[in-house]
């Protein structure tokens, strides 16, 4: 019985071969684009990797970070959530309305969670069930959900004043952000969930081929009103520290958001036609777009040549992931 | 159909384990089943043959419950089913190894074959997949199957037109069912990689399972099978005992020189 | 009910009482706590009057084009003043040409329409209430030389990159500023809060010393503060607004100077009344702009939505009340 | 030889055969939910289908109609063109450059052209090239155009006042707006080049499938570098409408322009997925989100209910696209 | 591979028209192709043969213009050449039916089979598409090979699996080249279909045409080509002119059994 593969390698050897295949760098790039743009800021501005910077950075980007897990989950899909910041400004409303109401922390935030959870159950639905277009029933629900906050808050934002949530929002071990904590918790357990769960291969196998993982039995539909959940609930969760940064519930949708959480998402290697990707790409995609809006201002870059260097910036780095099979 | 019922009283059959009846079925305004009526024994292999777009493989989609069919009741160790999800049929006992294979190009080879089979540690919400034990599973299953035996932890879509037939008929395979459908399991395979499937096809019939397969290939046919059903433009027309007929009265079946 | 449009339509000779108008709105965002008073002080107005009136916003505040939208559906209907606050100069043209073309009067508030197109689409506009950005940030920079004497460095964080007003202020503020300030940065926070906060926090990082924010708007200005709380440098960093009578009071803000949408709502409401009901307008009303100092910014607070202080009403008078 | 079709049918059951079709009522679902919208519409408020509003809706339709073509083309190789709007933006303020420089109207046109064109070009060269995903690299282009229009303007809006651009804007045959009917052109033109030619054939098959297209000998890179160019040109025709509808070129980008494109092609019944769809169904989705819009504004519903009806309205019309296959 | 050379001029052979010479290919630690050298000849059928995963797809893939050889020469019509992508193999005068078949699923049968060869009205940018002459002409290329024919205005989708290799093989014969590969163009058909397919194959090689054919099905081989290559495991180990050799010797070179 002869094998094609070659014999067992030498642990040289063995890195080296996994070097060369290109989905090792699709996986890894949005980590080499990370690292290359801290090189460049650092050299650019020594203050760039200052403790207080770091700080800076990681408080600022476990919301996209959190955002960006929901968004993967759904993209893994072959899906995508444009909800997924309308969903947030929901739930950020809902919590601001629970906290004046007297309803107490720990209440406001489960109000926060279900009503990012009610959000993503009706996605879910109408995708999985009603068998609409992902594409229409996000952009609806964007639409909807930013709708119902402006309705429920008025159009007017809510102050939260609350000492915990504050310390949460400024808080942290050494320059490690409390926020950034919970963000990365939540990676950690989606990692877990999608490569260590049967449900995490049942989303694979949902996104890289809804027929053959019908035929094998997969419950497609449920799979995908699962992943919709899951993003609403982060949605809810981000919510939750959205309100604990700025002290209070703003009904103002956020697009920016949304784009940046599906560009996270495709930076970190993950396809938009679904079935393949990780958590952890998609994770330093978002730290690496936080990082360069961090590093752009630090370095004074006017307004007006911002958006141009980003543009430049995001190329150049999915350029890394350009040998994708 | 009802001519065939004297044949197969002239020998000793097993028991009948699926039954489809009256099953027809349309896309638009094509009428890709008409009436079709067959049998399947436990312990028995039985061949589904006819031309290309006879409608074999939309059968056996309505037996696995791809499709539904929209008329005609299917009956499987003694009742009647309506399956409307694979899954329902999976769990019933029923794997199938369809003609386009339904495999996950960006899963391993190992991932595959564990397709909603998944061998797991822990309980409730800390159900976690024992990798390793699948991938070593999948390593033997494979290994008895294929001569090139692929890495099972490459891609499917890194398989060649072989390699990914034998990943399917492992899958199929490898979970006790009652019923095993394959659909041109051999098609793409190599004389070795073909023997050994026969051999497994023959297996699994020892075991006591049934087994449906469809082939273009006589010889194959009538070296393996029981019974024989013959489908031409969506109509099943005619069913025989495979030691009571011959590859020429097939053939003529298939074309309609034959007429019942 | 639409009481006015099933008689002959816009002729506004006949001598009629202010609630019989008929008065079509288009404003501009709807997100936005500055729009909201707007639509109070037009709301407040019409109850007393008892005009009939439809109200109509953008989806957002770059939705140029959507908001021409609305405008000329509105002029498509029967109304017999119009009351219009654009996005920017010129995106309302076409519906304004529109409207004038039936003779309607136009009233402008808040972002002024420019004049050589209102002049190229034939139009005149009956009047414009509103503030002077330019000269609310300039009133900003003066204050700001008073709290810190020594000077230093200075951010300035406006709206959307490339929005009006948000460019008006700015320009008023750094026309104002004393020379022993220096703006070292200026940044775009999409009037977002949690946007101005990010990058607050990264221009504290890149200039420790910053002698203070300047901000475009009340809503970014509590985000800025708090990462200057955060960064402890409350006191050494100033944050300075257009806009944010409550975060002055409530301390984050160190001054700002207020606008009063209600009152450019309610006085622009009133406008159109008249208008309407054929009365001739002045030119051009400023509505009043006040300067919030932790001083004063109680009373302000109590005041709100109006101004602390007596102002001019021109179309109180008009309307005889 | 036997025929597993039918035999020819009457007239009247091969209408009824193709009613059955799912994929008949994707293509026509726009048609019926524009048909349905308009019927409400017009049921609560007689006014709707007044021909003043008729003009007004079709003045209204003009820019999302063009966008919404170009987009089709990119859609349907499986891509999608996220800098549209910004291209469009770009391209509007190198117009308004080249009106108050004194350039003259037509060659202020070729400008405005030119610069989508610039965008569309390198989009499609990053894409088909660099082989980077079309996601990233219209993002980055979305950045990039956007802060290259605020650089060349300097932040400011550029107003452009020339009658013949504005009687352009203003004037039409009765009810119907010359930009309407370029619009309409535009349209057509489309339809003939999708279907009636082998480049349309080619953009089919790259989309639905680039390594069976490829196998085949398309050259799919090049297709890919057209699409993206006809959507650039067009983004390009669109700036000069709206600066021709606005009275000036605005430098901040319009973002509602982009999702609506996109939401109009959907609607359209054009799978995101590439390889299937029309002209005809995204032309009709773009006036169904411009009738919406429209009505509920003449019904007066208010602003904070807006973005909510807007949302269920869209997931109603896409329910009808729910039998695809 | 030399050992053959003596053998071949024995018979009257075609002049060769394409000549791999020590083609290798990696896929990371895959190596897929070691060193192949083969020729097909002019007028003749050569047939591929080996076992699944051997590399007989990759070889066509690299002649195809699909792959790219990382090392060796591949010589067509006399001249040397690099084909970067399909198109070039295509104009070069190489029609090719893929394993996978190639062919757009959501386009219908008559545009897949005029894909890049569209009969077009017109010229320069008036150029339009003939689409009622298409249509008629896949209809009768189509009915040539198929016994259920599909309407060739339905999608691919739709189709069975025969139906869709039975389009392939028409797209590959349908336009006039020097070469046709055929990779495995028999594997779903039916009998009546096969008998077809064959006669067509037999009908190329004697318009001239060269045909390379890849089977697994020996009595095939044997009954058509006139020379046969044998892979293993990546490397081509061995040629025969049919006439001089055996099913048996061919299934012992196959296994490794026979070994040169
Ligand atoms: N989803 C579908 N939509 C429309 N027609 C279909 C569909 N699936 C199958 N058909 C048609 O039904 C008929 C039977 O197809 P089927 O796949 O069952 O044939 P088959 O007997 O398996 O043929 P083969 O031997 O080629 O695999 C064919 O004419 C085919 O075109
Ligand atoms: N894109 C690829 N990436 C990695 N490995 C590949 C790729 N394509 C083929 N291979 C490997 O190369 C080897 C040869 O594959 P190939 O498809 O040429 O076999 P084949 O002889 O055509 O087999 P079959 O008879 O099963 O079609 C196999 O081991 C396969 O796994
Ligand atoms: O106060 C601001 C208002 O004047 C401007 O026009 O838009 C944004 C608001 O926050
Ligand atoms: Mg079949
Ligand atoms: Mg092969």
């Amino acid at each position: 019985m002869t094998t094609t593969t070659a014999p067992p390698a030498s642990r040289g050897t063995a890195v080296a071969e996994r070097l060369r295949q290109p989905s090792f760098w699709v996986e890894w790039a949005s980590v080499l684009g990370l690292v290359v743009l801290v090189a460049i800021f650092t050299v650019l501005d020594p203050r760039f990797l200052s403790s207080g910077n770091i700080k800076t950075m990681l408080l600022a980007s476990a919301i996209l970070t959190i955002l960006a897990v929901g968004q993967s989950f759904v993209i893994l899909t072959a899906g995508i959530d444009l909800s997924i910041a309308s969903t947030m400004t929901l739930a950020a409303v809902a919590f601001g309305m629970a906290m004046t109401s007297g309803k107490g922390l720990f209440l406001s935030c489960i109000v926060a969670v279900l009503a990012g959870a009610a959000v993503g159950l009706v996605n879910g639905f109408l995708i999985a069930k009603g068998g609409i277009t992902d594409f229409i029933v996000t952009l609806g629900a964007l639409s909807a959900a930013s709708g119902l906050a402006l309705i429920l808050s008025d159009g007017r934002p809510i102050t939260v004043i609350s000492a915990p949530l504050f310390k949460l929002s400024a808080g942290g071990f050494g320059m490690i952000p409390y926020t950034f904590l919970i963000a990365l918790g939540v990676a950690v357990l989606a990692h877990l969930v999608l490569f260590s769960t049967p449900f995490g291969t049942h989303v694979l196998a949902t996104g890289g081929s809804v027929d053959a993982a019908q035929a094998t039995g997969v419950r497609t539909a449920r799979i995908k009103m699962a992943v919709y959940l899951i993003s609403g609930v982060l949605a809810g969760l981000a919510a939750i520290l959205l309100v604990a940064r700025v002290g209070s519930a703003e009904p103002a949708a956020n697009t920016t958001f949304l784009l940046n959480s599906v560009a996270a998402v495709v930076l970190g290697g993950v396809s938009l036609f679904g079935g393949k990707g990780s958590i952890k790409g998609p994770v330093f995609g978002a730290l690496l777009l936080t990082a360069l809006t961090n590093g752009l201002t630090l370095l004074g870059v006017s307004q007006f040549y911002q958006p141009l260097a980003v543009g430049i910036v995001v190329v150049g780095a999915a350029f890394l992931t350009r040998f994708e099979t | 159909m009802t001519t065939t019922s004297t044949e197969q009283q002239a020998r000793p059959m097993g028991d009948v384990l699926l039954e489809a009846q009256g099953v027809s079925l349309s896309f638009g305004s094509v009428r890709a089943l008409a009436d079709v009526s067959v049998q399947v024994r436990a312990g028995e292999i039985t061949a589904l043959v006819g031309d290309n777009g006879a409608g074999k493989s939309t059968l056996v989609r309505c037996i696995a419950g791809v499709h539904t069919a929209d008329e005609g009741t299917i009956r499987f160790d003694g009742e009647v089913v309506a399956f409307h999800a694979p899954d329902q049929a999976r769990n019933a006992g029923i794997e199938t190894v369809h003609q386009n294979l339904a495999l996950v190009e960006d899963l391993t080879v190992w991932q595959n074959l564990y397709l909603n089979r998944e061998v797991t540690g822990g309980f409730g919400p800390f159900t976690y997949l024992k990798k390793r034990a699948m991938r070593s599973g999948a390593q033997e299953m494979v290994s008895k199957l294929a001569v090139n035996v692929p890495a099972v932890t490459s891609t499917v879509r890194r398989l060649s037109g072989g390699q990914r037939q034998a990943v399917a008929i492992c899958r199929a395979a490898g979970f006790s069912s009652k019923l095993v459908i394959m659909d041109e399991p051999t098609a793409a395979l190599g004389v070795q990689e073909t023997a050994r499937v026969e051999e497994l096809i023959l297996r699994l019939r020892h075991e006591g399972h049934a087994v449906l397969l469809i082939s273009h290939n006589f010889d194959q046919v009538m070296r393996l099978s029981d019974q024989v059903w013959v489908m031409r433009a969506g109509r099943c027309v005619a069913g025989r005992r495979t030691v009571e007929t011959s590859g020429e009265e097939i053939v003529g079946l298939i074309t309609g020189a034959i007429s019942q | 009910a639409c009481g006015s449009s099933d008689d002959s339509g816009s002729d506004s000779g006949d001598s009629k009482d202010a609630g019989d108008t008929n008065i079509g709105i288009v404003i501009k965002g709807l997100d936005n706590p500055f729009f909201q008073h707007m639509e109070d002080g037009i709301n407040a107005e019409q109850k007393e009057s008892g005009a009939d009136i439809e109200i109509q916003a953008a989806a957002s505040i770059t939705d140029t084009s959507g908001q021409a939208d609305k405008l000329t559906n509105l002029a498509n209907q029967e109304f017999d003043c119009y009351l219009v606050n654009p996005i920017s100069g010129t995106n309302l043209i076409q519906g304004i040409a529109q409207i004038a073309a039936k003779g309607t009067p136009i009233v402008n508030i808040d972002n002024p329409v420019e004049a050589k197109a209102a002049d190229a689409a034939g139009a005149e506009i009956a009047t414009y209430i509103g503030t002077d950005n330019v000269a609310a940030g300039k009133m900003v920079a003066d204050q700001l030389a008073k709290l810190d004497s020594d000077g230093g460095d200075v951010a300035t964080v406006g709206g959307i990159a490339g929005d009006v007003t948000s460019a008006q202020r700015i320009d008023g503020f750094k026309e104002g500023l004393a020379d022993s300030f220096e703006v070292v940065q200026e940044v775009a926070a999409n009037w977002d809060r949690q946007e101005a906060q990010t990058q607050a926090e990264t221009i504290l990082q890149a200039n420790p010393d910053l002698a203070a924010f300047f901000v475009a708007n009340d809503d970014m200005a509590m985000g800025v503060a708090r990462a200057v709380a955060a960064a402890d440098k409350k006191g050494k960093t100033l944050v300075v607004s257009v806009d944010g009578i409550d975060g002055v009071a409530s301390g984050d803000i160190d001054a700002a100077v207020a606008q009063y949408p209600f009152v450019v709502g309610k006085m622009g409401l009133q406008a159109c009344e008249a208008a309407a009901l054929g009365e001739e307008l002045p030119e051009k009303v400023d509505t009043p702009i006040a300067l919030i100092t932790p001083d004063n910014a109680k009373e302000a607070q109590d005041a709100f939505p109006e101004p602390p202080n007596e102002y001019d009403n021109p179309f109180a008078d008009l309307l005889g009340r």
